[in-house]
């Protein structure tokens, strides 16, 4: 897999924020994590006042904008710490760490690529669908959630993919139903050698599992509570099997969070 | 035993990781001249305890994190010779089941190239539950600390650590010196519960002021012994805390998961104000 | 022994002024109906300690007050009459130099209209500092508690208050339990240190995971003590946590010197939940 | 001494900031505090994260303003909790404790009342002169501070008080020096029977001990540190004389912090 560049610890800065449906959107300076960012890496930040750090999917960087590079997070409102952060304005500094962890492998060939994301988790996956474009893969894009106001927009993403399906739960957008119900058969149209996946547990488990009945690779992006996103503290157990056969318990935030699909020991989970 | 305490700057055990995912955050020295407490060492690999491994609560975390390690093998041949070669002073902390396994991990430990010391885990919050030896009196940590000591060459450091508990942390302190300990390291995580009631440790700011109490008691009752002030660490106020209250180095541990530059800052901040004073 | 367990919600020791401060923030009810401890009383009249008395430290805060009060006899005549006319369920903490100044008071106590129970304070986090009768072991509790329990009506509770100290504290609610204490308050502030090294106690929200611990282990190893968790109780969540783990009731202290209004708030909270469980 | 009606613990609203000098004013709602407030009352703020309250003069009530009754504070940034007061925004929501305290006691005639504050705690006696004019007493207001950035304005206070002196100590605005320096001269040509003071504990003490030295009264508001502020802790020694010639700790909070001068034991603060 391809190894992320050093992360660094800075103080950056709120400069753009917006309400999209259930989410927040924010749009972030941190000096050097834009520049050495790869999709899938994440950021851990800073919550004033509370010692574990929280985890964001990097939604996208920009190389520059009027406020130098940036990068967009997607918050759900869940606890103390993403309910301040969604809270925070245009101007107010926040300490993030990043880009943390291993990001999506690449192919080395032009390959059919079929990306499976869910909810605010399918983030990373629209960076990784422009850098597959870049690289001349065949993207299709299943982008699911329970309902609309969970659904991330795969408007821009239409530039980079070939196909783009979208998935909710009550059918209120898109077509119904889980990810489970729809991937085998999309990854029979799609042809793909790949499978993407990111989401909650059961989805990238479904995505997994249908790839690997299809003969494909996958890699999925895992979430697991990370308590300090650095590699320091242990405390985010991944059960995987090693190369080797043998299983072990890998720290998700930094040998993950994406992993090989036929790795991760589901039922230990 | 003519062992240098380190510090007066540490890294405390299992909370900066193998070294590797601390280096980009220490600054253009990176680990050289660094003393770093690995993570606890055991004989055979273990793979730590299962998920939520940590919970925040106010002020610190809760962890049960079970000690994941490689094993002592996997440790000499992989993690050791990266450590070295970054110039940590590479502190090993080991922690066992019995006597004889301490003993056997010091005597293994003499013998591998670059160990600048060991540091002795009998003070785990929940030592029950992750099965190693079972520390209730003071005296059964002095006897494992004599056991160490017999196996680990007199001109390194072997280092105590204990837990903060008041009521028994002199005599805990007092037999451990006694028994060769170099120095004392006060203290650990404290016995605590996560919200479900599983047990666990209480660690980062929420306990300063129960270590800092430990180490004024010991250092005014028995102030011979050398001491290492543990626990809740952040800035160089509560590491000054610590100083003045008799410790000669104090070990950063739940502040660098919160924020991985800490250490980077404290050495610069403590250096400083050492400057400054007379 | 048919004395019944307070609870489910009780005002701690110290942290509830004399009563009428607390009043306002009560609600409707007042303090009809709650049990409220009082400070630890003790014989004669005592100024507390210098300042600063309190200091504000991560998660909670470091206290060293030094037990101010106005001595038993004052308290008989002005500040019981008061509480027990505002309806509340007086238990008078107790505090004492020597078994028998536990004695005395216990008896004196017993004779004093509207005194519903006591609460025998074997847990200071620093006793000796404030001159009161050390507890260095179990036993030393246990028979302050026998002292106490030979005065005071046995239809009326007897609480023992013990320190949070997870290696002693499972020996002490057994031993106190067996004296005659009627239920076990776990716990007291812990031992901790001001910044500047001066003895004092750790409350708060930062201890709660450290009583929780105290209270899971005693309740699963002496299943027959009954609890009353003291400890960083702030909200329904925190009290819970220890009803879960075997508490019959929750103290509530350092939250109320930040919101005066916990208590109320808690009661309602509980309630609803518990008509919320089926 | 009069007795202050029942506190409340609300949730107000920061209506207006404005940085003056050295100090930030605050106008709040907090809504039962302005209708029971009487001069030499406080308030106690609770700050996100931490577990002690901040006491606070009130400067002023409004009992009626756009927002419904207000009170405005002046904060001086010194730790972690005033550096938080004061950057609150108008909207943000302060929890509120008030009114705290025993206030200033009234004389019954209309004598003639020498006022002495210093830095931002001269605050209480602005509320306090209207009172006393009302009443039909002769004011004269002593204001003083280190430096003119550290003066409260006195120009509102104009309307209630008959004379204005204005110290300081580098002697950038008024006369230069201090309270001691200047106090005794003012009470002869005040001809004051009462003096009430506030300020740090070497102001108010100089002005107990100028009273006595007269014959007048004197009554002093007390800043010792009150983690709780509203009588619960005992963390807030003062050390008196009792009526009762009995030496005794009483709780700054509730018994005090405003007390007879001639009542404080100086020596044991
Ligand atoms: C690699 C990774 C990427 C993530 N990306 C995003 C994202 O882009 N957008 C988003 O809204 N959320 C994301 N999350 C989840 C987000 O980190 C959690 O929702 C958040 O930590 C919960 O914090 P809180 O303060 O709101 O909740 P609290 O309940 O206050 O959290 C308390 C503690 O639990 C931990 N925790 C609780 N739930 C989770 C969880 N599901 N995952 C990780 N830690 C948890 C927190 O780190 C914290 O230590 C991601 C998580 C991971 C591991
Ligand atoms: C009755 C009274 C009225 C006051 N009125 C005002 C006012 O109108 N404007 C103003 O700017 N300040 C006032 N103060 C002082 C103000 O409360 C303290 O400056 C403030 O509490 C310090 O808090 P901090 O968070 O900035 O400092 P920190 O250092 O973070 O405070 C830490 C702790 O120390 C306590 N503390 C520290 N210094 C003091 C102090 N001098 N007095 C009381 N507590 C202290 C705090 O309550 C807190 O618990 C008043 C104090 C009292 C007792
Ligand atoms: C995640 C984590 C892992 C730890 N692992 C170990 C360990 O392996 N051996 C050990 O002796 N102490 C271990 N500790 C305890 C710390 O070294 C330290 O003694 C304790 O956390 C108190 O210091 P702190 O407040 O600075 O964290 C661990 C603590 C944490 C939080
Ligand atoms: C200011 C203060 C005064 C206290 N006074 C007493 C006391 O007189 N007697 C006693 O048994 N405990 C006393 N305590 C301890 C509390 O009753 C309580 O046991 C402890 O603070 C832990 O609970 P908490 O975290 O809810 O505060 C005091 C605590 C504080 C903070
Ligand atoms: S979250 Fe700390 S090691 Fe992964
Ligand atoms: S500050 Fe708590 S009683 Fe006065």
């Amino acid at each position: 897999m391809a190894e992320s560049r050093a992360p660094v610890h800075v103080t950056g800065e709120v400069v753009a924020t917006k309400r999209i449906g259930g989410y927040r959107h924010l749009t972030l300076t941190a000096p050097g994590v834009p520049e050495s960012f790869r999709a899938g890496n994440f950021v851990a930040v800073t919550v004033e006042g509370h010692v574990a750090r929280r985890a964001l999917w990097v939604h996208r960087v920009r190389a520059s904008s009027a406020f130098g590079p940036t990068l967009d997070v997607v918050v759900e409102t869940r606890g103390s710490g993403t309910a301040w952060l969604a809270a925070q304005p245009v101007g107010a500094r926040v300490t993030i760490t990043g880009p943390l962890g291993r990001p999506f492998a690449l192919p080395k060939d032009p390959v059919s690529c079929l990306l499976v994301g869910e909810g605010y988790a399918a983030a990373p996956l629209f960076p990784l669908a422009e850098r597959l474009r870049e690289r001349g893969c065949q993207v299709s894009l299943l982008v699911s959630a329970p309902d609309e106001a969970h659904l991330l927009s795969a408007l821009e993403a239409r530039r980079s993919a070939r196909s783009v399906t979208v998935l909710t739960a009550d059918g209120s957008v898109g077509q119904r139903g889980t990810v489970a119900d729809h991937v085998d058969d999309l990854l029979v149209r799609s042809n793909a050698d790949v499978v993407y996946a990111a989401g909650p547990t059961a989805v990238i488990r479904a995505a997994a599992a249908a790839a690997e009945r299809a003969g494909a690779w996958s890699q999925v992006a895992v979430e697991v509570p990370t308590p300090c996103g650095t590699g320091l503290c242990h405390g985010c157990p991944l059960p995987v099997v090693g190369e080797d056969g043998v299983d072990r318990v890998i720290r998700a935030c930094t040998e993950g969070p994406v992993v090989r699909g036929d790795r991760v020991r589901w039922e230990a989970m | 035993m003519s062992a240098r305490v380190p510090g007066p700057v540490m890294v405390a055990a299992g909370c900066g990781g193998t070294g590797r995912e601390l280096e980009p955050y220490l600054g253009p020295a990176g680990l050289d001249g660094l003393d770093f407490v690995t993570r606890s060492i055991t004989l055979d690999a273990r793979p730590g305890g299962p998920g939520p491994r940590l919970v925040e609560v106010p002020g610190g975390i809760v962890n049960a994190v079970g000690l994941p390690n490689p094993g002592l093998e996997h440790f000499l041949a992989t993690e050791l010779p990266w450590l070295v070669r970054a110039g940590a002073r590479v502190i090993v902390s080991i922690a066992g089941a019995t006597m004889g396994e301490y003993a056997d991990l010091a005597r293994r430990l003499s013998r591998a190239p670059g160990v600048a010391g060991l540091e002795v885990n009998v003070g785990a919050p929940d030592e029950v539950g992750v099965g190693l030896f079972e520390v209730r009196e003071p005296y059964h940590s002095a006897s494992v600390i004599a056991a160490v000591r017999r196996e680990f060459p007199a001109d390194r450091p072997v280092l105590a650590k204990l837990r903060p508990d008041v009521s028994r942390i002199v005599e805990g302190a007092r037999s451990c010196h006694e028994a060769g300990a170099t120095a004392v390291v006060v203290g650990n995580a404290v016995p605590a519960a996560f919200p479900d009631g599983r047990a666990g440790g209480l660690s980062g700011p929420a306990i300063a002021p129960i270590a800092l109490r430990c180490v004024a008691t010991v250092h005014q009752t028995v102030p011979e012994v050398p001491l290492i002030a543990c626990g809740g660490v952040r800035d160089a106020a509560s590491a000054t805390a610590y100083l003045r209250a008799g410790a000669s180095a104090v070990q950063v541990g739940t502040a660098l998961l919160h924020d991985p530059t800490t250490l980077a800052r404290l050495r610069a901040d403590l250096e400083t104000s050492h400057q400054e004073d007379p």
